[in-house]
């Protein structure tokens, strides 16, 4: 489940690879995609082989929630800042805490947890100063990211096990831009469950394909 | 005609020339041409390798790729930085780039069709980079110097890891040995070119050595290169697509094919396989940045008048 | 009010209405409104479908699976030109679905998460709507009806091709059949809820019962349609998900689960699984599509005008 | 070659299904993508399975020329009328051309191509049409057009066997829709011999995912 996230969160943020508002933001976005991959390897790794698992099943066996299968942009092949901003805003407010406290229970979990919460500290940092300057920047990016955080915020109920923590740390971010935080809507849940998206599939056919064209073969 | 002196005097002791130092027109041109140019190609450059980013057969070679993307935006960066110091910004660079006024290396206009080129380009373009750039860390303008050593210990790992797929490739299925075989068929010759045209038809090389900026001719520095690809390549246990290649006693070295400078010339014009693709795309980040950028600078204007009138 | 009681007349004798007779408002209005709907639904209706056409599992099935979707924007086009007797226009109609003015059928704000969703759409959502639909090609109004007679015709053809991706899929591997068995599961009660609200709850079925618009309850049809369905699902050997489905001597009809009403209210409001990349989709489509439109209008214009100059 | 000309058009029209700029476009896109595709399981039939074919070959072992496997767009997931059209009526004449020719020599392949040519002339017309609406009509649309034009000729030099010929179709078209014939670039091939573009391994992922996913199953 954390493994694939995080797995899934790589995949999409390093499709931003060439592509970013900035050539800052391009190191920086891959930097935070390889550390998603990272915990994603650690994270798989502890249930079974990291290839096996993110190559070899489909889409209904991964148990990811549904914001990290979601495009970049409202529409599969959009690449929109402001929408991946409100992603890693969201997912790396849950994952740090999800860390925290796995981190606190210790064991082979823990330990890894103790590593990658460190990182989502910075996800979450890189990401709020992005909402502050999209949120509090021009009407434009103003707009475009009050669209993107209403529109995902259906899909933020499955990410975090204490949601009130978790929207205690989102609020005053939402806040401090200038962003309305939306209504509570109905939540899109089924990831968990392995009822994706009809986005999940394509992506999985794209990163499984070369993987699985080549049964067996060693890389 | 005392600061040529200086400046002459410099270069002749294989000083270093710095940012604030006085220095001819034409070295101050010339180096922000190269170092732009170079910028650019490590800017291009992230998109054929970046189009396997998706589709890495195993997590760990994903997050190598990935690194090795990452690494060229940074170096990117640092070139962008050290043409700042001869008195140009980033922005003019990048104009310049996406108005097709400034080039960037013709080996990035050619397609990456399988993983297999993902280890091409590691062991092959970056090796011919390698070459290239080596010499340029010791060359006399300061902050390029400084960048290059960095860049080329980056370079030589990323080498390795080019290296590294093709040995497995080539030692693994039989699809996948013959898919390591067609990378080195493909990516031969054009990067065989990467070294430029032959001396006798080299336009910018006479000066650039005088001033101690480049400091090997293109044809020395292709022959270096074969000279190290041929051994490699019988480990890889893959067979370079020319059949003269072959030693010689005489020379010290190996006799080669020469790449076709024809096509060169019109990859270079902008007529490669990828040209246009390379440019739309450059050209589509950069216009579909702007909000997030123009956003960035409203915010920064109005965090610092907040930040004003809190000081007051 | 003679015209009144002509128009009762000849729904009493079950004669057609046409577009030139006289007919009440509230007629005119209601007829509109489910005809549009009727509309929206295919048009939104290709895009389930669409999703799986570029990964069709072989040739033969792509291209069913193709014609069908083309069937559905056909059949739209009937139906648009249907609402247009009764004096609206396409484009009004079209910006009614665009502005979320008017409704589509809730269930195509499912995805369609596998292969043999095609399937379950094709003997599920095919079959309900034939059952709902059956009955409007006797409907009151002509046009309504003479579209509902051709749209039903090839509807049964589409049920009959999905049922057949399901028997293919449920005597096939393993995989396959749960494939098969996973869809059914989520295909069902979604397909029971597009009956519309139980009778007790039903707003616009009386008038249009009473108007020979509307020829049967939601519950009658509904119970029609599980009635269809369960010696099918027998065929395939797939099991629908509902462990108090069996036969009633006593009523002649299988007793069953209920649909859950409330979740189909939420989705008629908005918060279904893909409501909002539904009409995010068809949005973007007319959006992206404006330029072509305008060009072709620009040329029809042109073209008329020289026309006249050549004709003087 | 034929087939794959065919079979690739065919996806990359079907990527317009529920997407065109008007309904009737819509049922023409469609119709015209199921006329190739049903050129291309007749001629691939000759040469094999035509599953077989379509979805166990990878990139390499296409022979399709490069205009077919472009995307709608000058970007991997584009949709621009303006470039589809120009494709087509490049795509179209060549076919036309082609299949008169084979439908003259008679054989199996022969009496294959003497039902496709009426259909490439359909497609030739609709092409025709749209490409006059669209260089004559506004002047965004005559500077699209003029765009895709321009990018697509040079992946016009392996489409006929007698380009005078093939030129001879083109010009005036263009002509009639005001828009300027391209100079002669450095032709743009490579994909009858197997060497593509980026662009196909993608289109085929997606194309041969389930099929592959499923080795020795039945549809």
């Amino acid at each position: 489940m954390l493994g694939d996230d995080a797995l899934l969160a790589a995949q999409r943020l390093a499709e931003w690879a060439s592509r970013a508002p900035t050539m800052e933001e391009d190191v920086a976005l891959a930097n935070i995609a390889l550390d998603q991959l990272g915990a994603a390897r650690l994270f798989l790794s502890l249930a079974g082989d990291e290839d096996e698992l993110a190559y070899r099943r489909d889409d209904r066996e991964f148990r990811n929630c549904l914001l990290v299968e979601l495009p970049n942009g409202p529409a599969r092949g959009d690449l929109d800042f402001g929408w991946t901003i409100a992603k890693l805003l969201f997912l790396s407010a849950a994952q740090r805490q999800t860390y925290e406290v796995l981190a606190a229970e210790g064991g082979p979990l823990g330990e890894i947890a103790a590593k990658t919460v460190k990182e989502s500290a910075y996800h979450f940092d890189h990401a709020s100063l992005w909402t502050r300057r999209l949120g509090d920047g021009t009407p434009e990016s103003h707009h475009r990211m009050t669209g993107a955080v209403q529109r995902l915020w259906a899909y933020t109920f499955d990410l975090a096990q204490d949601r009130a923590a978790w929207l205690a740390v989102i609020e005053p971010v939402l806040a401090e831009a200038g962003l309305e935080r939306p209504a509570e809507p109905e939540p899109k849940l089924g990831g968990r469950a392995g009822q994706h998206t009809e986005h999940l599939s394509y992506l999985l056919a794209e990163m499984q394909v070369l993987h699985r064209a080549h049964p067996g073969a060693k890389w | 005609d005392d600061v040529q002196a200086w400046f002459d005097a410099v270069i002749e002791a294989d000083q270093k020339v710095e940012p604030r130092d006085w220095m001819p027109d034409d070295y101050r041109k010339g180096l922000v041409r190269q170092i732009a140019q170079h910028a650019h190609s490590e800017i291009i450059g992230m998109q054929p390798e970046g189009n396997w980013i998706s589709r890495a057969p195993t997590l760990k070679r994903k997050a190598i790729l990935l690194a090795k993307v990452q690494d060229e935006a940074g170096h990117g960066l640092y070139l962008y930085a050290a043409a700042e110091t001869l008195g140009v910004t980033r922005e003019e660079l990048v104009d310049a780039l996406i108005e097709g006024r400034q080039k960037y290396s013709s080996i990035f206009n050619y397609p990456t069709l399988t993983w297999a080129d993902v280890g091409a380009i590691g062991w092959l373009v970056d090796g011919a980079a390698i070459v290239n750039q080596v010499p340029l860390c010791r060359c006399s303008y300061g902050p390029y110097a400084r960048a290059m050593i960095r860049i080329c210990k980056e370079e030589s790992f990323h080498q390795r890891q080019g290296y590294e797929i093709l040995h497995t490739l080539s030692h693994g299925t039989p699809e996948q040995r013959a898919m390591a075989q067609d990378s080195l068929d493909r990516w031969w010759y054009p990067s065989l070119a990467m070294f430029g045209p032959p001396d006798t038809q080299s336009t910018h090389s006479a000066k650039s050595m005088g001033w101690k900026i480049k400091r090997h001719s293109n044809d020395e520095l292709r022959q270096r290169f074969v000279d190290m690809c041929v051994p490699q390549a019988k480990v890889l246990g893959l067979t370079i697509p020319d059949p003269d290649l072959r030693w010689n006693d005489e020379r010290g070295h190996h006799d080669f094919t020469e790449p076709d400078y024809a096509e060169l010339m019109r990859v270079v014009a902008g007529d490669g396989p990828c040209n246009a693709e390379r440019m739309a795309h450059r050209r589509r980040a950069h216009d579909e940045g702007a909000w997030v950028r123009e956003a960035a600078a409203e915010y920064a204007e109005k965090a610092a008048s907040r930040k004003k009138a809190g000081d007051r």
